[in-house]
């Protein structure tokens, strides 16, 4: 995953691959993140909404 | 406290996520692959210095010239010598799986006796001292004959030593491990009057007709013989292997013509007789350096020998074999040689007869690219040794296995004949025998038998490094270091065609109470006392090897070999002094009959012939890299696979891979089959070196042993002959 | 330029010559500490970095005619370095030196996935399904230079780097940078009693191997000489084994060339 | 008993006969963890794999439920990107099946490597040209969004609701559910490609070998597609059993349509480009690399690897179940709908065995024959294992989570409920 190893030879695969997980891991982490930080902010404020299905 | 959901909750996850968060679980997970990487289990070879040795291996008698590889006091790897004139670098499997036998763990570790049908470890003190007791006693009973010794060769120190100590105690019956130089040796003699080993000059032959040898399967030294026949192909020579079944060696031959077993004399005879008819033999050499050709004319000239019936004998096509004589007599260097496989079955000596004349009519013999005679070593020269009358007396008497005697005059040993001499009489001829090589009781035909004969032995004492076969039936084992662990002095190499000498010398300390057969000789002797105690002046076989080389020694040591490059043939020793094809003791033997497969035809409707396979030892347990790399179409889990034609099979209504019972008149085995359209419709081809009793498990236990199914056949002249037997498949 | 040349080692198998005699396999065994079960007659559970396969002319007795061809790695180089198993490694455990020409394998870094076995049509690559175990005592024979490997991992030739490394060490001693042929041979060829293994660096003209292949370096190795092919020529795998035959048949036995390029 | 737990609204069988139920087939799923653990410890020698054969039953076994549990990825892809608003009542049953299938197929691969405890060496020292590196990477990162998308699920128990946190947490992810769902579109693509390049990128296979775009052999392509195609197909056949399992109606026909159709059509194109594929596979590409098309079918023992298989796959579980499926008429009748859907669910699963094992058992070598292989029991056993631990979580989520939301109102209470 990270040019640890002895014969590592950057390339353009390597930018593309891991550009792309990289991409996908932000998105969701960013997601993730924003749901729960929200819940636990509306939490603290003691908003009761949110019941239900969207 | 109180715990609430709400607080075992928060103390789950957020326990789970400071773990997550600290740096155990990664270190954990590191440090567990790390262990994967080294498990405790599996063994780290520790590292040192690297050291080559050079010696010499035994495992066969084809003296190839190693180099063994060390670390510290580890032998780690076995190669061959590059400079060595036999083997040229290259080595077989066997010798490269050397180290397997030194290291394996079902060697015999100390002395062992044989109580109650159990082996007990005893002192080397004690069993030598108890040994010594049972030939005092025989002795001083009047009897020093019924000792016999066996041995797997009659040259060099340790067996002169053997040959010695028989002597001085009183007994004739010093007996080496049969094989195709027996035939050949008494061949060499009758025609050229020479006591000496035939060698083979295949590298400048350029036409080589094969009578059913296992060139490529162990006949001779594997090496020599495998570059001779790789250089004959770049040479554009002409290779003809006859043989039943596609052999390794028929499948590289350029022709293979594969006649009905047993009738390569007949061939042989047929050959001449299409050369002599149409005066096709080499006529300067012919006439200037051979005589009694009249005899052989009278044997071979007549219709029993003409292409047609030889063609009906041999199954080839009458042109094929007329074809085949023109070509052979007008090659350059045309050679013929003999002895099936691998060459441990002497075979009859009239078929080597047969195949040597035919050599000396195309004038292949003394001369480059065709046989020559090697003189046997003349470094042992020790005083002669004092004997009592005890010894006098029992040296008179006849061997025990016949050879020498009125009715096998040209044999020197028979050790073929020894079961069939035990079983005589109410009491066994031999009483006390020893055996240091050829493991008998696995390698010789009709196993059951044997193991029979040897039984009635009231003292069999076995000096292997191996719990062999033998060893296992022995009341005493005496182990004895590997090749790797000793001095040996090892003159000739098989087939080669120069005199030769090989050192083998100890690579590592011994690993184990093991004792050198030579140093066993003279322990004996120093207990039994007497003349027999003058007769051994050597402390020890290596001081006495040291002695006996002299001049030889240093220059031994130094190069791990010697080898006379000025060797010339000699000139012919007969009372003519030419190759004789006929003479007074030739004359007995003129009437030649190819031997017949024992057994009832109608009853076995099919024929077992029995091949040898580089990868399989005969005698000497195979080493686990040999059983590995050993082909599945030999091998199926636990069963040997048999070679059978697939019209045979379907006559049998029997599949590929069937399991059957294969009979004989001799026992049965279970065997699984194995189709191939090599091999002559009506045979069964079974490998030798299976089923074996004793051994390590990687390979006891596996598959049958063709000994097992075969009988002895003797030659008029008391060689082993046999070929093969009758047989039958039944499904399993 | 002091730096010295990319080698392209490879070898050369005489097939007229190869007797079937199993020499090179158990040479190999004992140089790179192959296990030996039990029961090995299963070959396809077997481990052996050399296998010498037995191909016939399929013709009926007495035209039957049989040749041995022994197999060790292919060494592909596939186009620039790209050979079949090294590309599909999903944890860089194998590589192609681009310095050598050889195909190696980490057997600590190999976890076991055993798609580089998938993607070799020579069945080179074989699986330690069982921990190696030597009986007590053989273990002395285990040579140091060459690591044992553990169960669950993939092994294969490797056209003995360990004497290559060795051979390197001691010309460094000697203030050398260059190799000789003989200086770097593997233990089949070394082994070999009827001499039909030659090895070499194929990019050398003065190399026994290029002298007999005479490869056509631009296209992938491609032999020149008529009487030498490779397994599976058309895979584009480019192998650096080569095989030698005058036999027709045992070329058409060892590769499928429906159309001749 | 456990009527707390259950959602409102709904009916479940007493929780007598639902613990006999999970027991058996607990009992099978545990005896696939014995097998997985006899793996674990004694090693990959318990299957029947050999040297030639290297990838068997457990790869099958994952390409397949990979390839079923598309209906996640494609379902979330029109529901939410798209827009098509009905499957909203068929899009939680789908990402339930998807993580069953995708969990199951993570657990198989850490059975199947020989090395488990060094797996996550494939992150560690991945090689990004590695077909399995990318199927590693995407199938994990996927992994996580049917976890985010199943999370909020499980939040919706109603023990769970009580909690102020979750209620909220699961309304958020709900919220912004369109991103995580077009991120695991784009990582499915990726993956399911992969997998369909695993064999294809062997170029020392020719049976499994494609040409391509760049990187991408046509089997990439071919994959994802069958992936989408016959995962909904795969929705369908499960909602279909679990309906009869239950003995309710739980999800409208509309909505049952609507995705048939989709998947019918999907269907049809895949087949098209599949049989295009085939041709140029046959006559172009295999044969430059020497062979012909019937040198992979013919001379196999027993005939295991006849032309069959092609026909099998491609005609009978491929073009059939498309054209049935497009057709509205044979689609609406339930029993035709379960024969298409099952058709095209047995096709995919045929597609990715004749990829995997056919592609060894053929044989390249001139002179070697082809290989065969009969799974052991440790292997049938831990193949057995995610399909009852599938049933485990179904039965599990089914009986407490909203999965169906439609189910109140198909089977409304007999009298006022609970």
């Amino acid at each position: 995953m990270f040019p640890f190893s002895f014969e590592w030879v950057w390339d353009l695969g390597h930018l593309v691959f891991h550009g792309a997980l990289w991409y996908a891991l932000s998105i969701l982490g960013i997601g993730l993140a924003y749901c729960i930080l929200k819940a636990a902010w509306q939490t603290a404020r003691g908003e009761e909404e949110g019941h239900g299905h969207p | 406290m109180k715990i609430d959901r709400r607080s075992f909750l928060a103390f789950v996850f957020g326990g789970a996520a400071g773990t997550a968060l600290s740096p155990l679980p990664w270190k954990l997970t590191d440090d567990i692959s790390i262990w994967t990487q080294n498990w405790p289990w599996t063994p780290v070879p520790p590292k040192g210095e690297t050291t080559y040795v050079a010696s010499t291996c035994t495992l066969c008698p084809g003296g190839c010239g190693i180099r063994v590889r060390r670390v510290e006091d580890r032998v780690v790897k076995i190669e061959g010598r590059s400079d060595h004139p036999v083997n040229r670098g290259g080595i077989c499997p066997l010798g490269a799986a050397g180290v397997q036998l030194l290291y394996s763990p079902w060697r015999v570790r100390q002395p062992l006796k044989k109580v109650d049908g159990r082996f007990v470890p005893v002192s080397w003190d004690q069993a030598i001292g108890e040994i010594a007791g049972e030939l005092r006693e025989l002795r001083e009973a009047g009897a020093p004959e019924a000792v016999a010794w066996i041995a797997e060769t009659d040259r060099g120190t340790t067996a002169e030593l053997i040959r010695r100590f028989l002597t001085v105690y009183g007994s004739p019956n010093f007996i080496r491990t049969p094989s195709a130089q027996d035939a050949w040796e008494t061949a060499l003699y009758l025609t050229q009057g020479q006591r000496a080993t035939a060698g083979f000059d295949l590298e400048r032959v350029s036409f080589l007709l094969s009578l059913g040898s296992g060139l490529l399967e162990g006949w001779g030294a594997p090496p020599f013989v495998f570059r001779a026949c790789g250089a004959l192909q770049d040479r554009n020579g002409r290779f003809v292997q006859l043989e039943p079944r596609l052999s390794k060696t028929a499948a590289k031959a350029h022709q293979w013509l594969p006649l009905q077993p047993g009738t390569e004399g007949t061939l042989a005879f047929g050959l001449i007789h299409v050369i002599l008819k149409e005066g096709l033999e080499r006529k300067p050499f012919v006439a200037t350096r051979t005589a009694g050709l009249e005899d052989l004319k009278r044997n071979a000239l007549r219709e029993a020998f003409a292409p047609e019936a030889v063609a009906q004998a041999t199954g080839l096509e009458a042109k094929t074999v007329v074809e085949l004589a023109r070509a052979f007599a007008a090659a350059e260097r045309p050679l013929a040689v003999c002895g099936r496989g691998a060459g441990r079955v002497p075979g009859g000596l009239q078929e080597t007869l047969a195949v040597h004349f035919l050599n000396a009519l195309v004038g292949s013999v003394n001369v480059e690219g065709g046989v020559i005679a090697v003189p046997e070593p003349e470094y042992i020269r020790w005083p002669e040794p004092e004997m009592d009358a005890v010894a006098s007396q029992g040296m008179q008497t006849p061997r025990v296995d016949g050879a020498g005697s009125e009715r096998y005059p040209l044999a020197r040993y028979l050790l073929n004949r020894l079961p069939e001499a035990l079983l005589q009489g109410e009491k066994p001829a031999v009483r006390i025998l020893f055996v240091s090589g050829g493991n008998p009781l696995y390698s010789l035909p009709d196993s059951e038998r044997t193991a029979k004969a040897f039984s009635r032995i009231p003292l069999l004492v076995s000096l292997s490094p191996f719990l062999d076969e033998t060893a296992a039936a022995a009341h005493y084992v005496l182990p004895a270091p590997t090749y790797l662990e000793r001095w040996e002095d090892v003159p000739g190499a098989a087939g080669f065609p120069k005199p030769l000498i090989g050192l083998v010398r100890p690579v590592v300390a011994p690993r184990l109470a093991t004792m050198p057969t030579g140093d066993v000789v003279i322990r004996l002797a120093q207990r039994l006392g007497g003349t027999l105690r003058a007769a051994f002046p050597w402390e020890s076989h290596e001081v006495c090897l040291r002695q006996t080389l002299a001049a030889a020694w240093e220059p031994l040591r130094k190069n791990g070999f010697v080898l006379d490059e000025s060797f010339r043939p000699q000139p012919f020793e007969t009372a003519s002094r030419k190759f004789e094809f006929g003479n007074a003791e030739l004359k007995p033997l003129a009437e030649f009959r190819p031997h017949p497969a024992p057994g009832d035809p109608g009853v076995f409707k099919l024929t077992l012939v029995p091949y040898d396979s580089l990868r399989l030892t005969a005698a000497l347990g195979t080493p686990p890299f040999l059983v590995k790399a050993l082909e599945s179409e030999i091998l199926w889990k636990n069963d040997i696979r048999v070679e059978i034609h697939p019209q045979t099979a379907r006559d049998l209504g029997l599949a590929d891979g069937a399991d059957a019972r294969l009979i004989t008149p001799r026992g049965e085995a279970r065997v699984k089959l194995y189709l191939t359209e090599g091999i002559r419709p009506g045979l069964v081809g079974m490998a030798r070196g299976l089923g074996r009793g004793a051994h390590d498990r990687y390979l006891a236990g596996k598959g049958a042993s063709a000994n097992r199914l075969l009988a002895a056949v003797e030659d008029s002249s008391g060689f082993e002959a046999g070929w093969g037997i009758r047989a039958r498949l039944e499904r399993a | 330029m002091d730096q010295p040349k990319n080698k392209r080692y490879g070898m050369v198998i005489d097939l007229d010559k190869c007797t079937g005699c199993g020499a090179c396999m158990v040479a190999c065994m004992a140089e790179n500490n192959i296990p030996f079960r039990d029961d090995d007659t299963d070959k396809l559970l077997s481990v052996s970095w050399m296998h010498v396969y037995r191909l016939s002319n399929g013709k009926p007795f007495p035209h039957a005619e049989e040749c041995f061809l022994p197999r060790p790695c292919q060494h592909c180089e596939g186009e620039h370095g790209h050979s079949p198993c090294v590309s599909v490694c999903p944890a860089t455990a194998t590589d192609y030196d681009m310095h050598t020409g050889i195909v190696s394998q980490i057997y600590t870094r190999c976890f076991g996935c055993r798609y580089c076995m998938a993607a070799c049509p020579y069945h080179v690559r074989q699986f330690n399904w069982w921990d190696p175990v030597w009986p007590e005592g053989m273990e002395r024979a285990l040579n140091p230079d060459v690591s044992v490997r553990m169960r669950g991992v993939v092994e294969k030739c490797s056209f003995c780097y360990s004497r290559y490394q060795t051979a390197l060490n001691r010309a460094y001693l000697e203030g050398r940078r260059e190799l000789s042929e003989e200086e770097y041979q593997t233990a089949c060829t070394q082994a070999c009693p009827a001499g039909a293994i030659v090895f070499g660096d194929l990019n050398n003209p003065a190399h026994r191997v290029h002298q007999i292949v005479k490869p056509d370096l631009a296209h992938g190795g491609r032999p020149r000489n008529p009487k030498v092919f490779r397994l599976l020529e058309r895979l584009g795998t480019h192998p650096k084994v080569y095989y030698l035959t005058r036999r027709d048949w045992v070329r058409r036995a060892g590769d499928n060339e429906i159309q001749k390029t | 008993m456990d009527s707390a737990l259950i959602p409102k609204g709904v009916e479940r069988c007493p929780l007598g006969r639902f613990l006999v139920f999970i027991a058996v087939v607990g009992a099978v799923l545990l005896w696939g963890v014995v097998a997985m653990f006899l793996i674990y410890i004694k090693g990959l020698n318990q299957t029947n794999m050999n040297n030639a054969y290297g990838f068997a039953l457990w790869i099958w076994a994952d390409l397949a439920v990979i390839a079923l549990g598309g209906g996640a990825f494609f379902t979330g892809l029109l529901r939410y990107i798209i827009g098509k608003d009905e499957l909203k009542n068929i899009i939680n049953y789908a990402v339930l099946i998807g993580f069953v299938c995708y969990s199951s197929a993570l657990l198989i691969l850490a059975i199947d490597v020989g090395q488990p405890l060094r797996a996550w060496f494939i992150f560690w020292h991945a090689n990004v040209h590695s077909m399995l590196t990318e199927v590693a990477f995407c199938l994990t990162c996927y992994f996580i969004v049917l976890t985010i998308e199943y999370v909020p699920l499980m939040l919706e128990n109603r023990q769970l609701q009580r909690v102020t946190f979750f209620r909220h947490l699961a309304h958020n992810m709900h919220g912004i559910m369109a991103v995580f769902a077009a991120t695991g579109a784009f990582l499915s693509f990726f993956h399911q490609g992969s997998l369909g390049g695993v064999s294809g990128v062997l170029y020392g296979r020719p049976f499994g070998f494609r040409s391509g775009i760049g990187i991408w052999p046509w089997t990439f392509f071919l994959y994802t597609w069958s992936a989408a195609a016959c995962g909904p197909c795969f929705t369908i056949l499960v909602t279909r059993i679990t309906e009869m399992a239950t003995r309710k109606k739980l999800v409208k026909d509309n909505v049952i349509d609507l995705l048939a159709k989709i998947a019918g059509w999907m269907l049809l194109t895949y087949i098209t480009a599949k049989i295009v594929d085939t041709v140029y596979w046959a006559a172009v590409t295999a044969p430059a690399m020497g062979f012909t098309l019937l040198d992979f079918y013919t001379n196999n023992p027993g005939s295991a690897y006849g032309l069959w298989i092609l026909i099998a796959e491609v005609g009978i579980c491929g073009v059939l179940p498309a054209l049935m499926l497009v057709s509205a008429s044979v689609r609406r009748n339930p029993r035709l709908l379960f024969l298409a859907v099952l058709l095209a669910v047995l096709g995919a699963c045929l597609n990715r065995w004749v990829m995997i094992l056919q592609m060894q058992a053929v044989p390249v070598l001139p002179f070697e024959k082809w290989f065969t292989y009969l799974p052991s029991w440790q292997e049938i056993a831990t193949t057995i294992l995610p399909v009852a631990y599938g049933i485990i979580l179904i039965a599990f989520s089914y009986r407490y989570l909203p999965i169906f939301p439609q189910e109140p109102e198909l089977n409304p209470l007999p009298e006022g409920g609970r």
